[in-house]
């Protein structure tokens, strides 16, 4: 189950008409509920699902932000207000997000990392070619919204960098 | 046949090729830039991948996006419609490296019919006529000047890289050759990044006739009959239908056979189109080969019940034709209108902005392509083009009045658009005659023809 | 021809007659009830007259109403569509005695048909098969029993009057019978106003097939093919399509020949639609005449290229039909959804009331009749229908890819629509293989059939 | 020039894209105004066309109601508001409007007459059959919308008449 399973979810829910979808697999220990919306309320833009991703304990970091496949990204559904002073670090380009500059590697930056202009937070691999992305902020991740080896498009969220 | 594919493009093309795909069982990733966010068809993709900002330099011709966002969603082809890079060679080379198939012709081909003078001289090679003009580029006045006085003027000087219009002058003696010339130059150079320039003999006032072909890659090659496109605004094309007024069985057969022979001196496979002039003797000449598919492919679509799309993803899939020439038959006589956000009484400026009111035409032989929508705002970083309403009947005649009822019935409120325009035209003795030539637009309609 | 006519009816057909009038060069006068006042079709009409309140007795029922806006409109002809006062012979008459053309056969025509019993005479006359059945109406309960006992249970109680599955009961046994005879002359007397009932042998799950037919006030009368319409839900056509994935050449000769001699019996001129049930064996009976143009002639129209609208009129007006039987070819498939603002989920309870985003379907191969768009009020006063989603293409495999798409693409917020059901009705492989019959949908999707 | 003619203009204002005709023909003491919204405000019904319709000062009669083709009729376009205590009586059937029993009779009514329930206000004509309409309320005619002869529909607007 990663964000690109969550968004067939979503496209089937659009196409069936669904209001609610809910996977409670004990054996995976994954539960995801989906629900939306039927009618939308603004009528022109892409009907806004409610996603809930409950990772098991042991999983992965955080819950992956919802993204409705044609709304705009960089936009959060569903997910919590962000703390004042706290900056979206949004992807600059279409790629493969990874963490680290190689498997062996430690992470760039983790929550807590202190970052400035100059440090790399992480790399997007577009084309074969690793690009450094660099903060260009002054502040701390406190949150890291993608996994490492999931694609990423222009304008995704990538991190929650607490600027004060 | 491709399992899954990434849509290189926006706006009623995107739309046209996701029906195809959905059709055929292929899955699509569709690209967008930020300002097209609120698109519909994204709604009906398998996946959509945000590349980049409105800018199109930085979304849909961004090469290094694209093929990164076909990379990480893991496609098999690209396919890039008209316009952006539907007509790069680089970036077919570019999907060739990264084996990933480029729905079009090879980059060898797009980059030999390309350039404008190449093209000239591979007609010339398959025995087919082109208009009188020198004998490749042009690289100094002298010898233009020694090349016009030969073929008489009035000449046209053409940008080798051209097209839309652009580096392309006309000159009616010395004086006005020599400005021309290095006009077009720079016109060339500023547009293209080639100041590579040609002269050819300008023919006043042609009609113009293209022939649609499509090719498989074992050399099958196919015409499919020809598309009228003489109700031009600037060398933009308004209104086109299939068969052209103009011609008789026997001057389409010629046509479509010296179009098949250009594409077998190209290697051409995928489809694609030659475009000709027609003059007032009826003799027509090699204009140039667009290798894409067109804005108007749909009017071909109509008389020749072949889908276009679904035929360039099942060629570039490495399928052979699955008809031969004989097979094509062309039924009744299609128009297509183009609809644009442009006020026609302001010299065709661009209204983009939001569609209060969306009500497309319907009906008996009535076919629209839009990715417009009540409620949907028309970004003001792209093309102007609203979508395209077809009327497909068993006559001219019939098409004429089908189209006529359709632009009565479609309600736009909101941006200003080209429906009046259309609606003049279509009522014109001389289009109803079928007797207009590229310039009939500018003839009856220029000046700020207020509707009345 | 006419040079103006009334359009007395609503919706969706109005929009199609309008559609045919303009095409042809007849000014349309369109009636309108208060609650159609918001109708988009009605910028379309040349005048347009409200003739009353909601309520359609006071309305589009309403016959001097309808006859006065006539009048003072000064049409030479009415066209009634379906519905309504389409096969009212009184109207027709009415019509007449005024002058005034009713676009439809003679009312003498529609009398002698819309009589079912009289009907399955006219049909045995003319040597055509009929379900065995009683000789003539069945007046008591002891000719009731007699008549089952001969033709055998399972038998069908149907009102000579009826129409729509009213006043139709069937009945296995005797009691059963008994019971059935009195709630369908019940039923028949409050519907129809005539407790006229017959008998016939019920035939379990038939497919339901139809013959449109053309004829002239010269007595030539051409058959433009079928339409299987065997989805049905409640004696309610869903899907409509042609030609007929069930029958042979063969069988649609002697269908068509059947039809047309029906027709000849009845001295029928203008459209109309013979009905015939197929058994599991393949033998075909005929079940009644519908004296009017049906909601799914436009199937008809996209495999033949007619325009039965436009024939009607031409028809009406007295000129002689243009073409002959041989000149009828059907050429590929088409298939029609009917998109009603109803929810499947709820027993199909009508969903009126306003429509926020309406993006109807639309590219190669796809047709929309419909009056509806975005931010329209659907009235809770008449028929649920939003319009009518075609697809034609050149077999049936590509025709339910290309509806398939369509449905997909067809965005419809605010109101419950039947969109969800069509695309699991077309996705049901009984339907893909045309294994379909009458009790298709109620086998598959009935008892709140939840989409999942 | 009546309500049809108006009509007609009206129509081809929209088909046109007009947005304003103003015809002055000073040999039939006629001057007609019709101005016109491009981009309607609400966006889903017909567009309100704005009718000014100046009558010469010998002619008929009051100021025509503007009727948009496909409107509720009913409803004024362009009018002045109704004084209060003043209602519009509606026409209950389409027909062909007459003020008098025949050509030579005297109007059932004019500006000024006082009706109550039982009084006839004109005659419409609907399938040759001339059927009186009522009044149905007391008061005072003061204005007559329709002139004599004049085809109308359900629901259009005929009498103001003042009932208090």
């Amino acid at each position: 189950m990663d964000l690109s399973d969550i968004r067939k979810l979503v496209r089937l829910m659009e196409k069936a008409e669904l209001s609610e979808i809910e996977i409670d697999d004990s054996n995976q220990g994954l539960r995801v509920h989906l629900k939306r919306q039927l009618t939308a309320p603004e009528g022109t833009g892409g009907v806004g699902p409610v996603v809930q991703w409950m990772s098991p304990p042991t999983g992965a970091p955080g819950p992956a932000p919802g993204v409705a496949p044609g709304a705009s990204a960089g936009g959060e559904s569903g997910a919590k207000e962000l703390a004042p002073g706290t900056e979206v670090f949004a992807s600059p380009m279409v790629g493969t997000f990874y963490r680290s500059p190689s498997p062996d590697s430690e992470p760039f930056s983790e929550v807590g990392t202190r970052v400035d202009d100059e440090s790399v937070l992480c790399i997007i691999e577009a084309m074969k070619v690793m690009n450094e992305i660099k903060a260009e902020m002054r502040g701390e991740v406190v949150e890291i919204l993608v996994e490492n080896g999931e694609p990423v498009e222009f304008g995704q969220p990538l991190f929650h960098i607490k600027t004060n | 046949m491709f399992r899954r594919v990434l849509v290189a493009n926006r706006g009623e093309i995107a739309q046209r090729i996701i029906r195809a795909c959905r059709e055929l069982g292929i899955e699509t990733v569709v690209i967008y830039s930020e300002a097209d966010a609120g698109a519909i068809y994204l709604r009906q993709a398998d996946e959509t991948i945000c590349i980049g900002p409105a800018l199109a330099s930085k979304s849909y011709l961004n090469i290094p996006a694209i093929i990164s966002a076909a990379e990480i969603a893991d496609v098999e082809a690209i396919v890039p419609g008209y316009g952006f890079l539907a007509e790069n060679a680089h970036f077919a080379e570019v999907c060739r490296s990264c084996n990933i198939q480029f729905v079009g012709p090879d980059p060898e081909t797009i980059e030999a019919v390309g350039n404008k003078s190449n093209a000239r001289e591979m007609a010339i090679r398959a025995g087919v006529p082109v208009v009188p003009g020198s004998d490749g580029p042009v690289t100094d006045e002298d010898q233009a000047l020694r090349t016009a006085r030969e073929i008489g003027y009035p000449v046209m000087i053409k940008a080798s890289a051209g097209g839309g219009g652009r580096g392309m002058r006309v000159a009616s003696n010395d004086p006005s050759l020599i400005n021309s010339f290095h006009a077009a130059r720079a016109e060339a150079e500023a547009a293209f990044n080639d100041d590579t320039v040609y002269l050819e003999k300008f023919v006043e006032n042609p009609r113009h006739v293209e022939i649609q072909i499509l090719g498989d890659r074992s050399g099958n090659i196919v015409a499919l009959g020809e598309r009228d496109c003489s109700v031009q605004r600037r060398h933009q094309k308004l209104i086109e239908e299939s068969p052209s007024p103009a011609i008789t069985p026997a001057m389409r057969e010629a046509m479509s056979k010296a179009a098949v022979a250009i594409a077998r001196e190209a290697k051409y496979h995928n489809a694609g189109t030659v475009e000709f002039l027609l003059d007032r003797n009826n003799d027509f000449y090699f204009i140039e080969v667009n290798a894409r598919i067109q804005v108007e492919h749909t009017v071909t679509e109509m008389v020749t019940g072949i889908d276009l799309i679904q035929q360039q993803l099942m060629l570039a899939s490495g399928r052979d034709l699955e008809f031969t020439q004989d097979d094509v038959e062309v039924r009744g006589h299609a128009i297509e209108c183009r609809i644009n956000a442009e006020d026609p009484d302001k010299d065709f400026q661009p209204s983009p902005g939001k569609i209060d009111l969306f009500v497309p035409p319907g009906g008996p032989g009535v076919r629209v392509d839009t990715h417009c929508f009540g409620g949907y705002s028309i970004p003001s970083n792209y093309d102007s083009m609203i979508g395209k309403l077809l009327a497909h009947r068993s006559d001219r005649r019939q098409a004429i009045a089908t189209m006529l009822r359709a632009l009565d019935e479609f309600v736009i409120e909101g941006p200003k658009t080209t429906i009046p325009l259309h609606r003049r035209i279509l009522a014109h003795s001389d289009f109803r005659a079928g007797e207009h030539d590229t310039g009939f637009v500018e003839r009856y309609f220029s000046s700020h023809p207020r509707i009345s």
